[in-house]
Parts: C-alpha cells; sequence; structure tokens
C-alpha cells in the first residue's frame, strides 16, 4: 500500500517538475552533469564567463523574436538590423571617419542612432503586416535581404573599428553587458506579464479577431512588437559590436535560426499566443552549453554539426514526452 | 449586373499576380532587349528549376501548417552519396536512385519524429538540417566533388525538343497539381491545414496525412538536388545552403500561407520560383551593380507581396454577400 | 433487421484531468428509435457522444453496438460502423467547398482512378443540399456561409454517410423557425427509414415532439430515463436542474426610461441594409426577430464598427460616434456580444480570466507604464464569475476551449459585462445554453437594463424574445419590416412580418 | 605520398599526454589551437589539412574549430582554446578587425597567436600574420591574362565573377582585378559583373544570363578556382568550352590554383591561376610560432609570395601547387 503511495507522490512531483517554467533550465543542468566529466575545460568559471559573455547578445536578440512569436508574427530580419546597426553606429562614433569623432557626444548619440534604426526597421515591418496585410514571413525576409544589403554596400564591404573605449566596454565587459541584458529581460518580463501590452499581446496571439472585437488595438499592439523587437536587435547589435569592437555589415548574419530554434526550444510557440522569457533564457542557455561543450569537445566540424542536430532532437522529444505526461497526471 | 465596371475590376485583380509578374518582365525587357528572347526565358526556366521542385514539396508540408528546414541538407546529403557513388564507378541510374532513396529516407525520419513521437515540425527538421549537413561534410570531407560529364549531359538533355528539366519540372507540376486539387488526399491536406483537430473529428487520417507531405517535401528535394547538380556538374560543400529559405520564399510569393490550408502549387508556387529567378537573371544582363542586387530584389519580392494582399483585401470586399437586391441608382 | 438495440452504453466513466465527468453512465438506445438526450451545460452530453463517435476514448465501461461490442479508436471506426456525429461545435473547413465538406472521407472516384469524380461529387451534394433545403451551388466556399447555413451543410454531412444511428447534438442553435421546420420533416423521415437517432437539445419543446424515449444526465450521471410520455416538462427541468424552476423567463421589474441609449438614424449600406431607423432607450430590452439570412447579424455588426457603412448616422447616449473604430465604441459604451463565439467571441487556448477580462483589462491599468492592478482584477473575475454562475469545477486558468458550449458562452457574456456597457447587443446570446441557465442569462441581461443600459437582442427563437423584450422589431431583406410592443406580441404576428415579400417587378 | 607514413609513425603520440617521444623545446608536446573561420572551399580544406600533418609529423597534438563565418563564434572558439590552456593558436579570422579582440584574448593569456592568410589591422595587439597579397597576386594573374588577351589582337568582352561581398578576401581580388583592367581598356571591356555569394548555383546561373545577353563574352576571370565547374558548365551549354590556341577559346583566369584548375591547366583549358602556396604558410606559421615561445624575434608580416601558374610554366611550378598535389592522389 504504502509503496503505492510513494509511488504516486513520486510520480506527482516528477510531474510538476515536468510541467514547470524550469523544465529546460533543469534540462540545462542535468546536461552540464552528464557532459562535464568528458569535456575538459568545460565546468571552469573561465568558461562560465565565457558562455555568459556569447549568452548575453542572443538572449537579447531572442528575447524580441519571443515578442513577435507571441503575437503570431516572425522577425527575419533581426540579423540585418544588426548588420546595419553596427555599421551606424560605428560610422557615427568611430576615430578617424567617425560624424562626431572625439567628440563627447559620440557614445550616446551612436546608441541613440542604433535604437532609433532598430525601432525603425521595426516600424516598417510592423506597418507593413498589419497595414498591408502581407505575411510577416515574407515582409521580414525582404526586410533581411534589402538593409543587410543595404549595410554591406554603405561600408563597400568593409568592416570599420577604432571605436571608443567606452562604447566596446558595453559589450567587451561581461559585467556591464549582463546589466544591459538583464534589464532589457526584466522590462520584457515586466511588459509580457504584468501590463496591458502584455495581455493583449497573447490574446492577438491567440484569436486577432477576438481581441479586435474585444477593442484591442491589434495593429498598434503588432506594430508595438516588431518595434521592440527591431530596437532588442539593435541592442545586441550594441553587445556584439563591443564585443568585437568593430562595426561589421555581417555582424550577426548567421545566428537566424540560433535565434529562433533557442526561442522555440525554450516552448514559445510558432503559432501565437504562447511564451514567456524565462522559457527563452532556458532556451538560449541550453543551446549555447550545447555549442559550448561540443567545441571543447574538441569535435570536427562534421561530428559538430551532426551531435548538435541530435542533442536539439533529444531536447525536443523530452519535451513533447513531457507535455504527454503532464497530460495524463496533472 | 453582368458587365458592370466591378466585373472587370474582379476579373483583373484575380489575375494581379500575373499582371505584376508581366510588369516586371516588361520593365526588364524594356531595359534589356536580350532579356525578352525566347532563350532567355528557357535559360530562366531551367535555372528555376531545382528551387521550383523544392518548393513544390515545400508547399504540401506548408499547406499542413508544418515546416520542412531540411530541403538544403537533404539535396546535399544526397549529392554527396551520389558523388561519392559516381567517384567508385557506380552507374548513373544507381546514383540517382540512391538520392531519391536518400531524400525519401530523411523524409521518412522527418514524419517518424513528427507523427510518431509528436515533436513541432520546425525542431524535427531543424535538427535533420544539421544532422544532413554533418553527414555530408563528413562524407565528403568538406572538398568540393567533380561529377562525371553523363551528369551534365542529364542537364542539356532533350525529350522531345523541350530540355529535361522543364519536362522534370512539368511532369511534377502536374502531378502536383492534380493531386492537390483533384485526389481525396489532396483535398484533405487542405483540411487538415485548416483545422487539424476538427480535421481528425471529421475522420481523416491526419497522421498518415501529415507522414505522406514529409516524404513528398524529401523526395522533391533529392530531386531538385538532381536537377542543381545536373547544370552544374560538381558538389561544394555549400551546396544546398539556404535552400529552405529560397523554397518558403517562393512557395510564400506564391500565395501559400504559413500557418496552413492556403495556397497551390499551380500557379502560384511556379510564379513565386520563376519571380526570383528572373530577378537575378534580369540584374545580371542589366549588369547592374552587383550591390545592388539584395536591395533589388527584395523590393521587387515585397512588391508582389504587397500586390497580392491587397488584391485579397479587395477580392473579400468585392466578394461579399449580399442581402438585398438594390435598385440601381 | 435485427431486434438487437442501436447502442448501449454500459457504465461509461471519463475524466479530463482529474475531474470527472461521466459517472457509470449506462443507456440503451432502441433500434429505430429516437432518443433525447437533455441536462444542464457541462451535463457530459457531448463528452459522452464523443466516445460514441471516437474521438475520445473513455477511461471505464464498454459500449455494445447492435449487439456487438464496440470500441472505436479513430472517428473513421465510428462512420464504419454506421454512426453519423453532428457536432455542437460547427466541424467544417471553411477553405473547402460544400461538397468537399460533405465528402471530405468519402469522395466519389472516378472508376478505378484516383481522382475525384467532380460530376457524381456535384449531383449528390445537389441532391442531400435539397433535402436539408439549403439553395446553394455545391462549389461555394463553406468559409462565405453564415452559421446557420453552416449547419445545415454539416447535417448534409451526416446524411452522406447512409449511417443507421445519427446522432445531433444541437442541431438547431443557428437555425431561425423556417429550417428547423424543415429539419424536422427530414428527422420524421431518418425516423421512418428505420434510422436510430440521438437528439441533444436545450429546447425541451423540440425534444417533446421528436423523440420516442428520454435520458437526463446530470453532473455526468444518468438521473432520469424512459419513454418521453413519462415526462412532464416541469419534471423534466427539474431532473435535469436538480430543483424546481417554476419560470423560464424572470419577470421584468424595471421599465423602460425615455432617454435614447442609442439612436440609429437612416443607416445604409448598399446590398447589406436600407435605411435602418430606430430608437433603443435606456433600461429597455428590445428585440430583433427575422428570418436567417435577414440582415441582423450585418446590421449589429455595423452599428459596432465591424463592418463599413455609407449612409447614415448612429447616437449613443445622445452623441454621434461618427466613424469611430471599434475600440472607440467600446470606450463609449457600446458591447457586442457575437453570434461566432469560436472565431470571434473567445480566445479558445487563452485561460478562462483571461477571456473574462479581455474587453475591460484597460481599466485596470493604472500607472503610467499601464501595469495590470492585479488585485483589482482578480476580484472583478471572480465576481463576474459568480454572476454568469460559471460551472464551480472550472479553474480560472483551465483553457476556454474545455468548457462546455453553454458555459463558454457564459465566459463571453461576462466579458461584456465586466466592461460594464450602456448600450449592450447580443447577436444569438443564449445558443447552447441550457434552461436554468438560460434563465441566469436572462436575468443578468434584465438586471442590466434597470442599471439602465439599453439592450438589443438578435434572437432566431421567437418564444425567448416574447419572454424578454419590451419591444421587438422584424428585420427582412435588409430593412426593418416592422415594429411590435408588448400587448401586441404573437409568434404569428411576427412570423408573418418576417417573410420576405416578392420582389418588385 | 610522405604523409601517410608519418601519420603511422606518430599514431601513438597523436594522444599526446606525458609518454609522448615527441620532441619539443621544453620537452613536452606542444597543443596548438586551430581556428578557421570556414571550411567550405579546397582552399581552405587543403590548408588545414597542411596546417595538421605538419602538426602531426611534429607530434603536437591539435585543437580544432571552424566558426562557419561567425566572428562572434570564432572568439567564443578561441576563449574555448585558452581554457583548454592551448600553446599556441593558428587563426583565420573572418576578417582584418573582427579579429582583434580574439588576439587581445590571448595575448591577455601570453599565448602566441598566428593569423593565417589573413591580416590584422594596425592595433595594439600583437600577432603574427603570414599572408598571400589577394591584391597583388590577382593583379599579375589578371596582367598575365591581359597579356594573352592582346596576342589576340581584337578586343574582348569581359565577366568577373565576384565572391561574397561581405568577404575580405573576394573584395581584395575584385580590386585586383579592377586595378589591372585599369590602362587595358581598350583590350578588355567588362560587361557583365556576377556576384556569386560564393555560391555554385549563383554563378553558374549568373554566367549563363550573362552569356545570354553577351554571347560574344571571351574573357572570364573567377575570384575562385572553387567556382570553375560552374563556368565549365555554363560555357558548355553554350558552346564555347574550347581549348587553349583552338578558335573559338574564351580566355579563362582564376584564384586558388586547386585541383579542378590543375586538371584544366593540364587539359589546356584554363589560362592561369594564382596560386598561393599553402604548405609555405602552414610551415611558416608553426615555425612562428615556436620562435615566439622561445623568444626569438618574429617579423609582424610574412609574405607568401604566391605565384602564377599558367600554360608557359606548368611543368615546373606543379610541384608547388597545392591543387596538383591533391589532383595526383
Ligand atoms: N478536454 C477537456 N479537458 C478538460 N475538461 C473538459 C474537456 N472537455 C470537456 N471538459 C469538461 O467536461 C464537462 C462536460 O462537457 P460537455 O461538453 O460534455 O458538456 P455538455 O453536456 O455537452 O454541455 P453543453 O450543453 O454546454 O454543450 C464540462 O465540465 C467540461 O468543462
Ligand atoms: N462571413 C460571411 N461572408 C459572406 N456572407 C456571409 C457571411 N456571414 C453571413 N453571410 C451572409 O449574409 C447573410 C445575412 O447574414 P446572417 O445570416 O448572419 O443574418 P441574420 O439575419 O443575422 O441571420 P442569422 O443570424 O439568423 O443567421 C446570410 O445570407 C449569410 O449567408
Ligand atoms: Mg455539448
Ligand atoms: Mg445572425
Amino acid at each position: 500500500m504504502s509503496g503505492v503511495a510513494t509511488d504516486r507522490s513520486w510520480r506527482t512531483t516528477a510531474a510538476r517538475a515536468l510541467c514547470s517554467d524550469y523544465f529546460v533550465l533543469w534540462l540545462c543542468v542535468v546536461y552540464v552533469a552528464a557532459v562535464a566529466p568528458f569535456t575538459p575545460g568545460f565546468a571552469s568559471l573561465d568558461n562560465a564567463t565565457n558562455i555568459l559573455a556569447t549568452l548575453l547578445p542572443l538572449f537579447v536578440v531572442a528575447l524580441g523574436q519571443t515578442l513577435v512569436l507571441i503575437a503570431g508574427g516572425i522577425d527575419l530580419s533581426i540579423t540585418s538590423i544588426i548588420g546595419l546597426c553596427s555599421i551606424t553606429g560605428a560610422m557615427v562614433m568611430n576615430d578617424e571617419t567617425g560624424w562626431l569623432a572625439h567628440s563627447p557626444l559620440a557614445v550616446p548619440a551612436a546608441i541613440a542612432v542604433m535604437l532609433a534604426l532598430g525601432g525603425l526597421v521595426g516600424a516598417f515591418n510592423g506597418v507593413a503586416i498589419t497595414r498591408f496585410r502581407m505575411p510577416p514571413f515574407i515582409v521580414t525576409l525582404a526586410a533581411m535581404m534589402a538593409f543587410s544589403g543595404l549595410a554591406v554596400w554603405l561600408t563597400q564591404s568593409k568592416a570599420i573599428n577604432q571605436l571608443p573605449a567606452a562604447f566596446n566596454a558595453l559589450g567587451g565587459r561581461t559585467a556591464i553587458a549582463l546589466g544591459i541584458a538583464c534589464a532589457a529581460g526584466v522590462g520584457v518580463h515586466v511588459m509580457l506579464s504584468r501590463s496591458l501590452f502584455g495581455r493583449w499581446l497573447y490574446a492577438i496571439g491567440h484569436n486577432a479577431r477576438t481581441a479586435h472585437v474585444s477593442g484591442v488595438p491589434v495593429a498598434g499592439v503588432v506594430i508595438s512588437a516588431y518595434v521592440c523587437s527591431g530596437v532588442l536587435a539593435a541592442l545586441a547589435a550594441i553587445l556584439y559590436t563591443g564585443q568585437t569592437e568593430t562595426g561589421s555589415p555581417v555582424l550577426g548574419q548567421r545566428i537566424l535560426l540560433d535565434v529562433i530554434g533557442a526561442t522555440v526550444i525554450g516552448g514559445t510557440s510558432l503559432f501565437g499566443g504562447k511564451g514567456k522569457v524565462l522559457w527563452t533564457l532556458f532556451g538560449v542557455l541550453f543551446l549555447k552549453l550545447v555549442d559550448n561543450s561540443l567545441n571543447l569537445l574538441n569535435l570536427s566540424i562534421f561530428t559538430l554539426t551532426i551531435v548538435k542536430g541530435a542533442v536539439i532532437l533529444l531536447a525536443a522529444l523530452l519535451d513533447s514526452l513531457r507535455t504527454r505526461l503532464a497530460g495524463s497526471h496533472a | 449586373m453582368n458587365a458592370t465596371p466591378s466585373a472587370l475590376l474582379l476579373t483583373a485583380l484575380r489575375h494581379a499576380s500575373l499582371v505584376l509578374f508581366v510588369t516586371i518582365i516588361a520593365v526588364f525587357g524594356a531595359l534589356a532587349p536580350k532579356f525578352l528572347t525566347a532563350d532567355n526565358a528557357i535559360n530562366v526556366l531551367i535555372q528555376s528549376t531545382p528551387t521550383g521542385i523544392v518548393a513544390v514539396g515545400m508547399t504540401f508540408v506548408l499547406l499542413t501548417a508544418g515546416v520542412d528546414l531540411s530541403v538544403g541538407a537533404i539535396m546535399f546529403l544526397s549529392a554527396a552519396i551520389a558523388g561519392k557513388m559516381l567517384a567508385a564507378g557506380q552507374p548513373l541510374p544507381l546514383a540517382l536512385g540512391a538520392m531519391l532513396a536518400t531524400g525519401l529516407g530523411f523524409g521518412a525520419i522527418n514524419a517518424f519524429f513528427i507523427t510518431r513521437l509528436r515533436i513541432a515540425p520546425f525542431i524535427v527538421t531543424l535538427a535533420l538540417l544539421f544532422v544532413g549537413r554533418g553527414l555530408a561534410l563528413t562524407i565528403t570531407q568538406t572538398r568540393a566533388m567533380n561529377l562525371p560529364d553523363r551528369f551534365l549531359q542529364l542537364g542539356s538533355a532533350r525529350v522531345a525538343g523541350v530540355p529535361l528539366p522543364l519536362v522534370v519540372l512539368g511532369a511534377v507540376l502536374l502531378v502536383a497539381h492534380v493531386v492537390l486539387m483533384r485526389t481525396p488526399f489532396g483535398r484533405q491536406i487542405y483540411a487538415l491545414g485548416n483545422h487539424p483537430a476538427n480535421a481528425r473529428k471529421a475522420g481523416i487520417r491526419t497522421q498518415r496525412i501529415l507522414a505522406t507531405v514529409y516524404l513528398i517535401s524529401g523526395l522533391c528535394a533529392a530531386l531538385g538536388g538532381i536537377l542543381s547538380l545536373a547544370q552544374l556538374g560538381a558538389v561544394s560543400p555549400k551546396f544546398g545552403e539556404a535552400y529552405e529559405f529560397k523554397a518558403i520564399a517562393a512557395a510564400v510569393l506564391g500565395g501559400t500561407s504559413l500557418f496552413g490550408g492556403r495556397g497551390a502549387v499551380f500557379p502560384g508556387t511556379l510564379l513565386g520560383a520563376v519571380l526570383i529567378q528572373s530577378i537575378e537573371s534580369g540584374l545580371v544582363i542589366l549588369n547592374a551593380d552587383p550591390y545592388l542586387y539584395p536591395v533589388i530584389t527584395a523590393a521587387v519580392i515585397f512588391l508582389a507581396v504587397l500586390t497580392d494582399s491587397t488584391r485579397h483585401t479587395l477580392l473579400a470586399r468585392l466578394n461579399r454577400r449580399r442581402i438585398r437586391q438594390e435598385l440601381p441608382t | 433487421m435485427s431486434t438487437a438495440a442501436a447502442v448501449e452504453f454500459d457504465g461509461i466513466g471519463q475524466s479530463f484531468s482529474g475531474v470527472r465527468v461521466l459517472r457509470g453512465v449506462s443507456f440503451t438506445v432502441g433500434a429505430s428509435r429516437t432518443l433525447g438526450l437533455v441536462g444542464e451545460n457541462g451535463a457530459g452530453k457531448s463528452t459522452l457522444m464523443n466516445i460514441l463517435g471516437g474521438n475520445l476514448r473513455s477511461d471505464t465501461g464498454r459500449m455494445i453496438l447492435r449487439g456487438q461490442p464496440y470500441a472505436p479508436a479513430h472517428p473513421t471506426d465510428a462512420t464504419r460502423a454506421g454512426i453519423g456525429l453532428i457536432h455542437q461545435e460547427l466541424n467544417l473547413f471553411s477553405n473547402l467547398t460544400i461538397a468537399e465538406n460533405i465528402f471530405l472521407t468519402s469522395f466519389p472516384r472516378a472508376r478505378a482512378l484516383p481522382w475525384i469524380d467532380q460530376r457524381t461529387l456535384h449531383a449528390r451534394t445537389a441532391a442531400l443540399l435539397r433535402d436539408v433545403g439549403l439553395e446553394l451551388a455545391p462549389d461555394t466556399l463553406v468559409d462565405r456561409l453564415s452559421a446557420g447555413e453552416r449547419q445545415l451543410v454539416e447535417i448534409a454531412r451526416a446524411l452522406s454517410l447512409d449511417a443507421r444511428l445519427i446522432i445531433f447534438d444541437e442541431p438547431t442553435t443557428s437555425l431561425s423557425a423556417r429550417e428547423t421546420g424543415t429539419l424536422f420533416a427530414l428527422l420524421r423521415r431518418l425516423q421512418s427509414q428505420g434510422i436510430a437517432l440521438i437528439y441533444i437539445s436545450h429546447i425541451l419543446d423540440h425534444v417533446r415532439q421528436l423523440c420516442h424515449d428520454l435520458v437526463v444526465l446530470r453532473d455526468g450521471a444518468v438521473v432520469a430515463q424512459g419513454p418521453i410520455e413519462t415526462f412532464s416538462t416541469p419534471a423534466i427541468v427539474s431532473a435535469m436542474v436538480g430543483r424546481n424552476l417554476t419560470q423560464l423567463y424572470p419577470t421584468r421589474r424595471g421599465a423602460p426610461a425615455t432617454e435614447p441609449a442609442l439612436e440609429v438614424r437612416g443607416v445604409s449600406q448598399p446590398h447589406i441594409v436600407c435605411d435602418i431607423r430606430f430608437t433603443l432607450r435606456r433600461g429597455e430590452v428590445l428585440g430583433l426577430s427575422g428570418l436567417m439570412g435577414a440582415g441582423r447579424s450585418e446590421l449589429a455588426r455595423i452599428l459596432f464598427g465591424l463592418d463599413p457603412c455609407s449612409r447614415g448616422e448612429i447616437l449613443v447616449s445622445g452623441r454621434p460616434l461618427a466613424g469611430a473604430n471599434t475600440r472607440r465604441r467600446i470606450e463609449r459604451g457600446l458591447a457586442f456580444l457575437t453570434e461566432d463565439r469560436r472565431h470571434e467571441g473567445l480566445c479558445l487556448e487563452a485561460s478562462i480570466a483571461d477571456n473574462l477580462a479581455l474587453a475591460s483589462i484597460r481599466s485596470h491599468a493604472r500607472t503610467p507604464l499601464k501595469l495590470i492592478d492585479r488585485t483589482g482584477w482578480q476580484r472583478a473575475i471572480s465576481t463576474i464569475r459568480e454572476a454568469v454562475r460559471l460551472t464551480a469545477k472550472a479553474e480560472d486558468t483551465q483553457p476556454a476551449q474545455t468548457l462546455s458550449g453553454g458555459n463558454q458562452q457564459k465566459v463571453v457574456l461576462g466579458k461584456w459585462l465586466l466592461a460594464s456597457p450602456s448600450v449592450l447587443i447580443l447577436d444569438e446570446p443564449t445558443r447552447g445554453v441550457d434552461v436554468g441557465a438560460k434563465f441566469e442569462l436572462y436575468q443578468l441581461i434584465m438586471d442590466l437594463a434597470d442599471r439602465g443600459s439599453g439592450i438589443l437582442v438578435i434572437s432566431s427563437e421567437i418564444e425567448e424574445l416574447i419572454g424578454v423584450c419590451d419591444r421587438i422589431l422584424v428585420m427582412s431583406q435588409g430593412e426593418i419590416r416592422g415594429e411590435f410592443s408588448r400587448p401586441e406580441f404573437s409568434s404569428e404576428r411576427l412570423l408573418a412580418a418576417a417573410l420576405p415579400r416578392e420582389s418588385p417587378a | 605520398v610522405g604523409l601517410t607514413a608519418c601519420q603511422k609513425s606518430e599514431a601513438p603520440a597523436a594522444n599526446g599526454g606525458s609518454g609522448s617521444n615527441a620532441p619539443s623545446p621544453n620537452g613536452k608536446p606542444l597543443i596548438i589551437g586551430v581556428a578557421f573561420e570556414t571550411l567550405q572551399t579546397e582552399y581552405w580544406v587543403a590548408s588545414f589539412e597542411a596546417i595538421k600533418a605538419d602538426l602531426k609529423q611534429r607530434g603536437y597534438p591539435m585543437l580544432e574549430a571552424v566558426s562557419d563565418g561567425d566572428a562572434n563564434r570564432q572568439l567564443e572558439q578561441v576563449k574555448n582554446f585558452i581554457t583548454r590552456k592551448v600553446d599556441g593558436i593558428i587563426l583565420v579570422p573572418k576578417d582584418a578587425k573582427t579579429c582583434l579582440p580574439i588576439i587581445k584574448a590571448a595575448n591577455a593569456a601570453s599565448i602566441p597567436i598566428v593569423l593565417f592568410n589573413r591580416p590584422a589591422d594596425k592595433s595594439a595587439a600583437k600577432s603574427v600574420a603570414i599572408v598571400a597579397d589577394n591584391f597583388a597576386l590577382t593583379q599579375e594573374t589578371v596582367a598575365y591574362l591581359m597579356s594573352e588577351a592582346k596576342k589576340t589582337g581584337r578586343k574582348h568582352k569581359a565577366a568577373i565573377l565576384i565572391g561574397d561581398l561581405s568577404d575580405i578576401n573576394a573584395i581584395g581580388r575584385r580590386d585586383g582585378f579592377d586595378a589591372a583592367l585599369k590602362g587595358n581598356e581598350g583590350v578588355v571591356e567588362v560587361v557583365a559583373r556576377i556576384p556569386t555569394e560564393w555560391n555554385q548555383e549563383k554563378a553558374q546561373a549568373g554566367l549563363v544570363n550573362a552569356l545570354q545577353a553577351n554571347p560574344d563574352i571571351s574573357f572570364i576571370f573567377t575570384s575562385s578556382d572553387f567556382l570553375f565547374p560552374s563556368i565549365v558548365s555554363a560555357l558548355k551549354s553554350a558552346g564555347k568550352y574550347h581549348k587553349f590556341g583552338t578558335p573559338g577559346h574564351v580566355i579563362l583566369g582564376g584564384f586558388d590554383g586547386d585541383a579542378t584548375a590543375y586538371q584544366m591547366l593540364q587539359d589546356g583549358y584554363l589560362d592561369a591561376t594564382g596560386v598561393q602556396d599553402v604548405y609555405f604558410e602552414a610551415r611558416q606559421s608553426i615555425q612562428a610560432i615556436l620562435n615566439l615561445r622561445a623568444g626569438k624575434p618574429v617579423p609582424e608580416l610574412i609574405r607568401d609570395p604566391g605565384f602564377v601558374v599558367h600554360q608557359g610554366n606548368l611543368q615546373q611550378k606543379a610541384a608547388q601547387m597545392w591543387g596538383a598535389q591533391i589532383a595526383k592522389k
């Protein structure tokens, strides 16, 4: 009898762990525990700092993607925003040819220009999607092509360096970058879970028609979501540019699938209405842990890609298992 | 109520994408007369065959509200396998068969994870994108492989005077169109994309349909790979890269919805694929500044979709059902 | 012909995430008989039918179909066993044509070829549509049909299966008197062909007219069963709700005031409505009657700003709306309960609380950052839950789609009540709501009127309008064709006014 | 050929560990981290293999990483090397600027770092770069092609296949081409500049279209030899693939010197290609690390002079040409 009881309680605990927001975090912990013994240097403080430093900008971009995905959209233009903002900021403030070279205003002005530009691209996406009822995938795909093309053309393929040290510190010094990313994360979290905007965003993602009939300003909210995504991508551009100390038109060009992948692994739905900041954080963490450990394992590039695919699949498998378990045991 | 201006407008609207397509071609033609030759038209069509065929498979998947990100990897992997086989002296038909089998195999793996283990298609196919490319890189050791001339001859072969790639594209389109529009399976795909839970309730074997759709996509990807190789004559480590985006873009440009249940391979997906290729071809013929390529391509795609969505809005407005017979005023 | 019972339920039990929804349900549907299944919202009727139709597998119990054990794993098993199920929530695909919807799993094939025989498809569809009294082309997209028309298509679909047992889960919720008449004639024909039927409805008169036997479910258990003659209507009601219900409609306490809540002056939209004028006074319950397709819903959508309007003026509390959008109109005190609750009324995957709060959440966002005052919000939710008597089993965090149809309707109504509107437009508000709950809904509507709001009720149930309204307008062909005040109310006169006139030569 | 023998004899040493018999300046084998930006062309694979073979011969274990074109990921990877406490780093950076923080990180950990094939911009960060000059070598190659063109005594229409516009090497080669063009406008007129994004399919389609617009193109330069299969395929389908010295020969030039180019030179189709000396660069990189560790002075820039291989000097240069070595294997 008691065996049955403990079995039942064990099951409820397991079910609760599976259902919680922290599932992907547990997955990360298990992964670290499983991989650390075989991976030299994986479980070291240095490495933790490395992971943190590379995780932050990705997390910031993924925050914006989360907002857009919740509204039932998708933003493929983030990579081009990162590149475009990176070179525009660098054009404003670099020490050689910058418009504001050596001025004390250079750094703040550059940051303002970058964020504004990100917001502008986001607004363009949002307006095209809501006012002209165009599919988000194509709008943001076209924006990606156009703006990254524009960035390469503006620089004639050349990267720009000699950026002010104060600016480089924003992304280069992990502590500062951590502060910025945390602020962004907390901001978006409060926005999603506590604010009117958040409620509206989820409602639109669930059913835009119902939202409209219930008096939600659908177009305005969706445009804002894309603007936020653009601004957050610009913020990530600040971090990335600071890390590499260079304004480059192709910065972040390869992270698109990583961003969407991490967000979706975290649990955000591609069909809208579902997503949380914590989920995204854990999704990004998981992806970065996998990347980093595979890298330290000194696998060849071939094996590395294969193993990465397998790990993603495994994580998804666990996720689908837990959804089924949760369904039958809650 | 027969020949009112609104009836005229309706016809124009129905064929808006075609109108736009013709306009774009005309603009290129006016700028560069060479663009409008029959030879060039055939060229552009041949060049769009790989994208077109992969996009046909993708359209099946998108109609069920899924997505297949692994098509590019399938192209690369099957090409790598074929390359190795040909290098080892195997006959060409066997290599081609192996490519198609690889496509089907990957499609089957996708299908297994999506239907049996209920994992989101985006994640499954993303994972298989990595696995497939990794395997292919292992096989090729990231080296480029030149294929024997027999392969290139496939690309320039003709059937009754028509280039072989066009014959294949035509056949694939015909079959796909008939399947989607005229068979129970096709109509059930649309129902499934419209509302998966209701489709099950209505007695449709949803899992079976989903699985088939990924098999079709895998097969089309391999077939697209064959046609692409037949033009290139070599496999490089970048083979098939970003094809998933190209195929999705072609399908969506042709009016297919990512949310399922809406779209068609003919003329939709075909127009999408040809449009993308026409822009590229037109720009080369114009000898445009290389930096302008992405910007112009993006602008044209944007314009095309803008026209399409405006058309939809207007059509919906004009088609609203009437309650009253209004007397002409 | 076998004399075995059409179907026998034996101890069926079912629970959803720990909540028991069906407990040991056992009863028998006799061969060639029609069984009425009634019960409150959430009693488990649809769940039981989903088990019979192969959509769900019951936790316990078994079924016996014409003497054979029967355990469907998939809806196709039910179809093969000769069971047709017409779902409560319409189960059609808006991107397909009527014909394709009807024959989705049984397309006629061209001889030995894999493709569909279009000609046969059209011919058979046309015949079925004639049977159900729907004059539409078989290749019309379902997207363009109104709710009532969709319901008829769904019925045609069940007929197409040549089933020997057909389940109708509230088939008349979107039908007006005329279509209901056609449907009943059809059902009688089925009965005479020896087909067994299960008929679920909240309209007890209909059940009484059609059925031979009756089963009453309460809280997932059978509380009464027997031949229909052995039950009086009050007895059925008290078995359903577990208490005596003396009245079907609450008595009106207040009376309409004189100042107008909503004035509609000459609203017209080509091909839709023509020169609509009426005044809805504060505290008044105004009914809008008419046949299906009369344009009542269209008028409501125009008033609410969802559809365009080319001429005319709309005033709320004396002030013109002047082209305000829907959101502005809500701010000005307008509210609209739509007839399409799945697509426009609810976010099905969102929680009950989020759905309830959607229209009024803005008023809880206080700080400059528009953060939600969560305690105030929660208080409002729990008050409104009480007010609309939402089933106690449902938790606030549960997705709305897990609620029974009637309870979903209560959530939508609750959403609008929370916005405390000065003008409330209700389009088929009691669709799918049980008698007990209906009474409560009417009470809520009247209370709102007594507090000074103007209420416009669109309903296809003439009895209902007569029961709750102070005044009734009748629409036909997009025009208002009659106005009746309380003493003049009678179904005959209302129906007569609703019939379309011959078009002018 | 000699490599396989070495691999066998060194097999136990590859595990590293204290028992290794590999000699090194202070007795222990050095761990070298090798971080490449990409392995997607023959050239990089050959370089990678050359370094690997050289290290193996010396008995040094090697850590490898490929960042697939992502500057940030490369930074992560090098940081991982530092975490693993490597003794030296060989880096193929994404470009001249994004590598600066990487170099700084290595400097901070006092690990010698050598940039392979791509130099860094001037800065306080200390590194050694082994480079072939894309600009100069391309200029030299194209100048040779020009002299060949002059010999024909007529004016040529030319097409250039440009690499990825965001790749620094591609830009260097494009600029080298343009520089060689200067003053020779009377001999060669560029009628098509085709952006390939380092993609074979784009190259093939682009060239086919260019030949469509200008069927009389008789001079083609590609920014990398790995695009030759595409060029050959396009020329063949236009009926313009003819040997050197026969009428209708299209003057062909490339860069890299891979196996395909070697084969084409041998068969007499290719006029010239600019070759980077991979073996020299690999040897120099490792030597530089040893020297730095030993405290010997090392110049900041070690030049790989490279050389142009053409029909006239093929026999004498083949031994130094990495593509020839691969082709012979
Ligand atoms: N998937 C589900 N998950 C959780 N609860 C569910 C689910 N489906 C139904 N329920 C619950 O089961 C109970 C019975 O629902 P059912 O739809 O059978 O009621 P009903 O008798 O058909 O009511 P109505 O007259 O309103 O249609 C309800 O309390 C409902 O909330
Ligand atoms: N979304 C729609 N698209 C096209 N036509 C529609 C749509 N909704 C309704 N209609 C048509 O408009 C006409 C009037 O609509 P509707 O039937 O809703 O009016 P009603 O008077 O409110 O009747 P009821 O609500 O009883 O069905 C009908 O003929 C219906 O078919
Ligand atoms: Mg029900
Ligand atoms: Mg209506």
